[in-house]
């Protein structure tokens, strides 16, 4: 099905409702969808499961969110940091659930769930806390855990361009987590500078085929 | 679901395409296995929007080529020189597997040698002794799609009905097979139950007499 | 390392010996590095694993390896074909083994390879003969089967052009298993119609970044 | 290997920074970790052909950017910008992993609180009561490269040596680390020993006085 073309941003994340898990894109600002974050924010869904790299960052966004306690959980990679203050606030004051996952193994378990692989043995984190009570063996002399894959129901991405079928395609390390995500959740919504007529993408350079797509909106361009 | 009906004459090959094809949603995302199931394409209309998946690498695969549109680096599953058409995308074989193991498309529809009242499928291999074995896609097309239809004679040339309460022949894939195009009758699994939505030159009755699982009327 | 580019088909496989496992493109003659293998029929390597879609057609290519018994076993979904003669017979012999493996399992375990995965539950099988004597697991109520990664010494690719840091593109359904097989071996030889100039590839559209590749040779164009 | 050599003065920063980029063969496709790995790229120079890694999604990083170079959209994993350097490629983040869990990175060059004689790492987690926990690719950068060199002062604040027989931070990566470049002494670690491979404002009995594992010189 050709994605819908949602006429804003809070159109095009009005589906989302309560106790969703919610993947989120982006690396830093690099591919974040600040839009819709905003949007998902505004809309009011709360007891979110969120899965992004990190847990927000100074007083927008994901922040937000956590800060209004509308994430009963996050899987991230590094919620850490400097301006990380909503997120300290609520993990200490044990309001937020916090699964810890390394970078690369929160990237492959997302892609496992878009693949319809089940669990998968990676050798990252063996023989670390982030290992412990997991199913681990030893192939070759090496050691691996047992991962599971990360469904959802929703993505939310930020891409370049889409064209009307829902073919994407990203701008440089902004692409990161977008294209794995969409492939995970039951609807991938995606806001885009542009959207463009089918065909005007060359078909070799497509980064996310229109059938992982099921929600578009354009912003327009530059921020 | 649609009520039972019935027609007076079986259904040709090309008819049963086309009741497949009428039967593909609107905007579907559509693998067609090789052999019988691939004649699908030619009744989807434009307006269905229907868009097919070829497992070698290419979402949005237009029609079989011909003439100076041949080019051998343009070929679907079955090796058969096809076109693109716009808003096509080009992927790996991993990626393209994804796609299908993943739960992403929508449809495939594939031929069989045997299918059992559960939706257990054999498609791939007659277990003949001697027989060298070929798999390809089939057992990842089985059992990736949302729905997985199938495309078959009902009976053997010998008389023996196809849709079985057990498959005697090497499994595909189990419990995938949700529907069943024959040229007799088309055949609805759900529900652990086997329905009859139609039947094609034969009454509900003699189907059930030459059909060994137990039938329900649409 | 950028990689070597060689001076000949001939020059591009001179290091393959022996009982190696090479993992060879294509999917029918879409992607099918032909000069390559016929390079490898010419060099003597005897004793090889072979992983490709196919088993060899009629009389070129992988089947003319096959017909001189240099390929020990081969790794393949799709052997049986009207035109296998040399496979059939070779099989019906007894001399040579054949691992069937459904073809996304087998794409899977490529990439599980060079993607640094141990093993992986897969659903695609389950149930099957192909998944006798395997492990298998219930998850959520759906049968998985264990598979094992198949790593390479060696991979023979076709692209359409690499420039020279190796980055390659491909060309519509001749990218197949090229990617994915570049990543799960020692060594990637391609061979491509056109070697250019690093920086002539957008680096959006590069398919298989040069990290992945060791030895390009330039074979012109159309054959 | 190199044999054993000794300079008067500690290292400054700088000065590992250009010791490690020295250390890294031509061609070497290398994964800088945050912080002070970062300035190891000022001295790489253009006849080591040296591609930078970020697991962000790239391949052929270039230098910070500056003034109208900078973008948004061209970050490293330090999320500071970066520029790209003719014949980059970006590439999503699993396949980014998969490039570094695969093995096809030459090297990665991280920070550490302590390393073990093992080769054992800890750079994540200080253990801490009460600290929150944060990884970011430390763990996948331990284990996916060809082999793991770390930057680190030799001692704590508190005078204790970080080379250690056994870590007492919360391991990273395990058996993973082959090198160790501090201000005071460069470590090789292979066959299950400690090799002194230079040492700087210290002697090497000095050196074996303050650490707690067995030294040996290269």
């Amino acid at each position: 099905m050709a994605p819908r073309i949602a006429t804003s941003a809070a159109d095009a994340v009005a589906e989302i409702t309560d106790g969703s898990t919610v993947l989120i894109g982006g690396f830093g600002n690099a591919g974040q969808p600040m839009e819709l974050i905003d949007a998902l924010m505004e809309c009011g869904a709360t007891d979110l499961t969120v899965v992004n790299n990190n847990a927000g960052q100074a007083d927008a966004g994901l922040a937000l969110l956590i800060k209004e306690r509308r994430v009963k959980k996050i899987i991230c990679s590094f919620p850490r940091q400097s301006d990380s203050w909503h997120f300290d606030t609520a993990y200490r004051a044990g309001e937020i659930e916090l699964e810890l996952v390394p970078q690369g193994n929160l990237a492959e378990r997302i892609r496992a769930a878009g693949a319809g692989i089940g669990w998968f043995f990676t050798p990252t984190g063996y023989g670390t806390l982030l290992a412990e009570g997991k199913e681990t063996r030893i192939i070759d002399g090496k050691g691996y855990v047992l991962e599971t894959p990360i469904h959802a129901d929703f993505a939310l991405i930020k891409a370049l361009k889409a064209d009307t079928l829902g073919n994407l395609v990203y701008r440089k390390t902004a692409r990161n987590f977008g294209p794995i995500m969409a492939t995970a959740a039951k609807a991938a919504i995606v806001q885009v500078d542009e959207v463009v007529q089918a065909g005007s993408i060359d078909p070799e350079n497509v980064i996310t085929p229109g059938i992982f797509v099921d929600t578009v909106v354009e912003l327009g361009g530059e921020k | 679901m649609s009520a039972f009906s019935t027609t007076e004459a079986k259904l040709t090959r090309d008819e049963m395409a086309q009741l497949v094809a009428a039967d593909i949603p609107a905007g579907a995302f559509v693998n067609l296995g090789i052999g019988q199931p691939t004649n699908v394409s030619n009744y989807l209309t434009k307006e269905q929007g229907v868009t097919l998946h070829t497992e070698n690498g290419m979402l949005g695969m237009g029609p079989v080529a011909t003439g100076e549109d041949i080019d051998e680096d343009l070929i679907n599953a079955g090796k058969i020189p096809v076109t693109e058409l716009p808003g096509a995308s080009f992927f790996h074989h991993a990626d393209s597997f994804a796609m299908m193991r993943g739960g992403h498309l929508d449809m495939c529809v594939l031929g069989a040698f045997q299918v059992s009242k559960d939706g257990d499928l054999a498609n791939w291999h007659t277990g003949a002794e001697g027989a060298i074995p070929a798999v390809g896609g089939a057992m990842d097309l089985a059992i990736g799609a949302k729905a997985t239809w199938v495309m078959m004679s009902l009976f053997t040339k010998a008389g023996e009905s196809k849709l079985v309460e057990a498959l005697s022949y090497p499994v595909t894939g189990l419990g995938c097979v949700s529907r069943i195009y024959t040229e007799v009758a088309v055949f609805e699994l759900r529900d652990s139950k086997v329905f009859v939505r139609s039947t094609h030159g034969i009454s509900f009755d003699q189907l059930a007499a030459k059909v060994p699982v137990e039938l329900t009327k649409a």
